[in-house]
């Protein structure tokens, strides 16, 4: 085993670095002009290969062969010097792969392109009221009328839900088929008057998520991914990227070291509560689980880098993920004591004390619920991972 | 030998609870919560009405002269119901007063507080314990400064703790100010009080029982929040269908409500032993109210947790009352001081 | 609420301690009259009424009138006196109950008497093997011969099955009907010729339990309990028996108790290991959940005291106890350190150090599979308890 | 860069796998655990056979120069089959040997090891840790008691841990008096050892390097028990019937189970990890055998008794071959000290 990346990557890596000193000035550019100098330096890094790597050319990609090692490098590289990376969001995550794989020719020119450029952001219309993790129970409708498809619905928990531009949906367009052929994957765009839209306040105050709800609107019949009734199967490619992009060792190795640090600057009995047998203890068991899981992703992405198809510890990184910051919340929660009756400041604000723990101690419960619940995915670990025989209740 | 409560007892939680239903809905919970206002003062005074503020006060200043097991069973429907105000706080001062031997300060203070003409709130400050209370007193003057003190600006008077373990009474007034804090509890807002030399009435009474009151009405009110949010989960599981049945019916969520259950239902018995203790003076009673305090502050954050992800997307909002709940359960168990504190007192009274 | 007793029950107290200094000595009897001995004081004893109290007079018991405070006096009483109380076992739990409710006046005086004095000890013939908690799916076959019946089959999971001089048994005796309509409840004599029997060893080393072997064992048709075909609900008596006996308060405390004198004995860093933080945490943490469980069990019994039906925290019980053992076998497990590497000596024996709390260990893991697994329990509490919708893949 | 095993490795592993099936199958472990005979040597033959004896050992005296990530291999391996004899012990010693300055000793034992002509021991002593060791030295001559030391009636020479934090070889004889103990493992007999004066011969490899290889072996050792123990679940819920459906149908279960893959297979990297960071000499290579070995030593244990718990009955019965793995999961723990004590090396490594 060698966590090295070898003599070929580590010379890639300099000409990362070579190209971001001179590519990279952020501090040189006035504020107005910040907008256009990252676009500029984005195409630049398109050029070199660097970003947007498993898009064609043609559709303004850089169309490089898959290297996951190089692709780390650049990730390290660019994080280091604190450099923009790809558009993020919905639309590079989900949309594109689904157009690259299912689109027209059509449909890859007129979308891919601004979907980079993040003139695009694209709102996910998968769940509704009800729906839970049984997405295949969708109601919105749409109703072919010439060329053009009538949405009439409602969809939920949309995550950018304010700022987005279009939207990618299920909607049942089959009445009488059965459920899961029924379905046609659709985009269209949120600038109808038919579309009202809803943020959704959470539990943390905050509102990351969008309801929106959908009178008449239409879009084109051209803008159809994949056959008509086709839609579940056309989604299914598209969720498998949400999944593989949600666990990151990296988050989870800063989050721990925050509490490290949290229990370093905590008082309890006169000393810092890192000299507190009872905290110690709790560290070091978390710890073993955060080690397991950075390793377990240098085994995925070592498995991904030869090429190989990943070992099952894959399907069980999320839930992992999912408990281990349930841990740390719980170990956050006795740390900050009484800091825990104050309502956090939102972040990014100044003076924000031990009680911003709150957000993690909220957010490890969004984990649980985000991108499928955790029972679904003990589902998954049984059945695709263990081979344990699937249940008939949940469904095709 | 009886260890179940009287038809009596359930007929006041009951009265309670349908009071509550009624002056503080969901709708009012919501108000609360977005708004500016310190607490629900229509369901405050309607709680009052009811006699909650002199329950454990004598009859002769208009208490009912009941024990603490009935105060506590008060606070618990209080937690099922969301309550705003400072409840322990009333009762508790209310008996701070009445055990101590100071005749004007009952005259001047019990009616009010049986009534709840007068709204008393605790200001114990540094690390909750009275061997750590830090407010100085010299002479009938006190100054110091105390964070997290409920519903401080509606208040007319504190129970403060003093340095040394007394209690002392302060009327709210030109040397008490208050500065209001951000709380993550939004049905229980919170200030830090100072108190510059305030004019203050000294108590003689023990306030080790008076706080052993207290963390055992916290433990009350704890375990109707934990009951609250597991009966909200278990109707969600029973209405909400998934897969063409009711969630309820798949085994693993099941088996997360029952295990639900058996953090809160067992606890019920624990709560009332330890008011019982108290009530008949026990030898274990202080021991009792300090495991009860723990060990209901950690099933109600557990049983938050559970019920927010027994729910989904749904119980992640701010919209769906268990938002409410959620958070009184991060912030009772932080509230007169933390599980790990009460179970090492607990340790050292069985003098390990 | 009043733990005590009130003033009639205590006087009753003194009229049982009374009875115990003159009828229970002990220390006056020779060791090879003591059997005779224990059996005359028990003969005393019911009649006075503390014993035997279930059961009427015309079949050798005391026949007293439901008082769940006067029998709790009388165990106290005579377990301070470490006075011997009813013969024990499956006979008294579960066979007299079935035969009190449902045997014909013949069966009544043909067993009840026996099973009170010891003579007959009963074996429970429900599980087989791969039946598990589906207890309804009986192979064990009885066919009609005249007056009757001939079994053939297999038993598994019989306490005390070495000691057993009969059975109470399920059959299948209707091959034809639906799985619970096919069942009888059969006694039978383990003194014949096709019974073949075999201990089971466990993990621990012991053995408590018995597989049994039938091979055209007969017993008689009037041993049969109820009707033809419904010994699925006459067996559904029983099973509840069982269950309310399992629980135990008091032998939950005493383990404890246990654990903290075993804190205080075992030396850690130089000191009692009661003084580590992260011990005294632990046993505080157990003990809120010992607590819980011991004032339930008090809020039980005041519901039996009254006559009022029991709370649902009845049905936590037992899965509260198994949570609860285990806790406490876990953290004697992290406290006898080095010990758990020595087999503990058989119980009973001298110069058993810390490493017997490995029987607690192994002990709290048979907990969750005797009297219905965990997860059975679960399915209780959630359905019967809470009113969640019933598992149709659960069987009727 | 590569984290996974490579093709090779995996041929090792499966050779190792396929010589225990077949000299160690589940009868023979049976009349070992219900027999006398201290380890099973037909076995113990064939792995030395194998070449396990000597993996860390230079080739010059027989061994593969290969690192401890492959020793750890087989180790897991050996776990999943319930080796019986001192493997551990086999190639610590081994080691400690190699890594001293004293080419009479490599001569002398270093070719015996490797072929498994000798059979080594650890002899440690007090509570594991080099700083506790108590076996004293006079000269060449050392003395005192020793418990758990595994094999050791069998064994030709021990590695004995002595005050001050030293190793030292003693090798079996008259000044050596062996104490058999009862072992809760009866796949691993251990013995109380007595040295009377023996003639030792002085090591100077660094014993934290020796005690870091046996604390990552025997969390290899642990993974490779917990994969059993998860795969009989696995198969057994996979082939079990009630109420006419697979009992791996059941979400309950199938959850439950689930759970135990997440302790199990995460924890293999973590292992690995531990393995390649002392192969490199990384910084973090102390801490990250403390690690492993606690959290290992804690998965073990829970994978054993859930392994168990979803047997039902069955599991719970000697001839069932889980209580073989399920005995080794708690003596495992207990083995070189338990996870609480590694932990807090952990958090003194890391200057907490």
């Amino acid at each position: 085993m060698d966590l090295s990346y070898g003599e070929e990557n580590e010379s890639y890596r300099k000409d990362v670095r070579e190209f971001l000193k001179v590519a990279w000035n952020p501090a040189s550019v006035e504020k107005p002009a910040m907008k256009a100098y990252i676009a500029g330096f984005r195409e630049k890094a398109t050029g070199k290969g660097y970003l947007y790597r498993a898009i064609p050319r043609e559709f303004g990609g850089s169309q490089q062969p898959v290297d996951v090692l190089k692709a780390q490098v650049i990730r390290e590289e660019f994080a280091r010097a604190r450099a923009p990376m790809e558009v993020g969001g919905n639309g590079m995550n989900m949309v594109v792969p689904t157009l690259l794989e299912r689109g027209t020719q059509e449909q890859k020119e007129q979308f891919i392109r601004k979907t980079m450029s993040g003139e695009y952001i694209w709102g996910q219309g998968y769940s509704e009221p009800g729906s839970g993790s049984d997405l295949a129970s969708v109601r919105t409708k749409a109703v072919l009328d010439g060329d053009k498809w009538v949405i009439n619905g409602q969809k939920i928990w949309t995550s950018q839900g304010m700022d987005a531009t279009h939207m990618f949906m299920l909607a049942r367009t089959e009445a009488d088929a059965p459920k899961h052929a029924g379905i046609t994957y659709l985009l269209l765009s949120l600038d109808h008057p038919g579309v009202t839209r809803q943020p959704i306040k959470q539990i943390t105050g905050g509102a990351t998520f969008c309801e929106f709800f959908f009178e008449d609107v239409t879009t084109p019949v051209a803008w159809q991914i994949g056959d008509r009734g086709d839609g579940w199967n056309v989604s299914k490619t598209t969720l498998k990227h949400e999944r593989a992009s949600i666990g990151s060792a990296d988050m989870l190795g800063h989050q721990f070291a925050q509490l490290v640090k949290l229990a370093k600057e905590t008082q309890r009995n006169g000393q810092p509560a890192i000299k507190d047998p009872l905290v110690r203890d709790a560290l070091v068991r978390i710890e073993g689980w955060v080690l397991a899981h950075r390793y377990s992703s240098y085994r995925l992405f070592s498995h991904a880098a030869a090429g190989d198809p990943p070992p099952s510890v894959g399907l069980m990184m999320k839930l992992l993920l999912t408990e281990i910051g349930h841990d740390i919340a719980l170990t956050a929660e006795d740390m900050i004591g009484d800091e825990a009756m104050l309502e956090p400041a939102p972040p990014g604000t100044r003076g924000r004390g031990p009680e911003k723990w709150l957000d993690q101690i909220m957010g490890s419960l969004g984990n649980s619920i985000a991108g499928g619940t955790t029972n679904i995915q003990r589902n998954i670990i049984g059945e695709r991972g263990l081979g344990l025989p699937r249940d008939p209740a949940m469904g095709a | 030998m009886r260890f179940h409560l009287s038809e009596e007892q359930g007929a006041i939680q009951d009265a309670i609870r349908g009071t509550l239903a009624d002056s503080l809905p969901s709708e009012k919970l919501h108000k609360l919560i977005d708004g500016e206002a310190e607490f629900d003062r229509e369901s405050w005074d309607a709680l009052m009405a009811l006699g909650l503020g002199g329950l454990m006060l004598p009859e002769q200043y208009g208490g009912s002269d009941l024990g603490l097991l009935d105060a506590a069973l008060s606070a618990e429907v209080g937690g099922e119901g969301a309550v705003s105000g400072p409840l322990i706080g009333q009762i508790a001062t209310g008996l701070a007063i009445a055990e101590s031997d100071d005749d004007d300060a009952k005259s001047a203070w019990l009616p009010k507080l049986a009534t709840g003409d007068a709204v008393a709130t605790l200001a114990f400050g540094r690390d909750w314990l009275p061997e750590s209370w830090d407010v100085s007193a010299v002479g009938n003057r006190v100054s110091g400064s105390v964070r997290f003190v409920q519903a401080a600006t509606m208040a007319d008077v504190y129970l403060v703790g003093l340095a040394g373990g007394k209690l002392a009474l302060v009327e709210a007034g030109e040397h008490v100010e208050v500065q209001p804090l951000e709380s993550f509890d939004r049905t229980r807002r919170q200030s830090t009080v100072i108190f510059n030399s305030a004019p203050a009435t000294l108590l003689s009474a023990d306030s080790g029982r008076i706080f052993d009151v207290a963390l055992i009405l916290a433990a009350a009110d704890a375990l109707g929040g934990a009951q609250k949010a597991l009966d909200m989960t278990v109707a969600y599981a029973k209405e909400r269908e998934q897969f063409g049945q009711p969630i309820g019916q798949f085994q693993a969520l099941k088996h997360q409500i029952a295990q639900m259950a058996l953090e809160v239902e067992p606890a019920r018995a624990l709560v009332w032993y330890a008011a019982y203790a108290f009530d008949k003076g026990l030898d274990d009673a202080r021991r009792a109210a300090a495991i009860a305090n723990a060990h209901l502050s950690d099933r109600f954050v557990s049983i938050g947790r559970a019920a927010v992800a027994a729910h989904g997307g749904i119980g992640y909002t701010w919209e769906y009352d268990l938002s409410i709940w959620f958070r009184r359960s991060i912030y009772s168990r932080a509230y007169l001081g933390g599980p790990a504190v009460h179970r090492e007192r607990a340790a050292q009274l069985a003098n390990w």
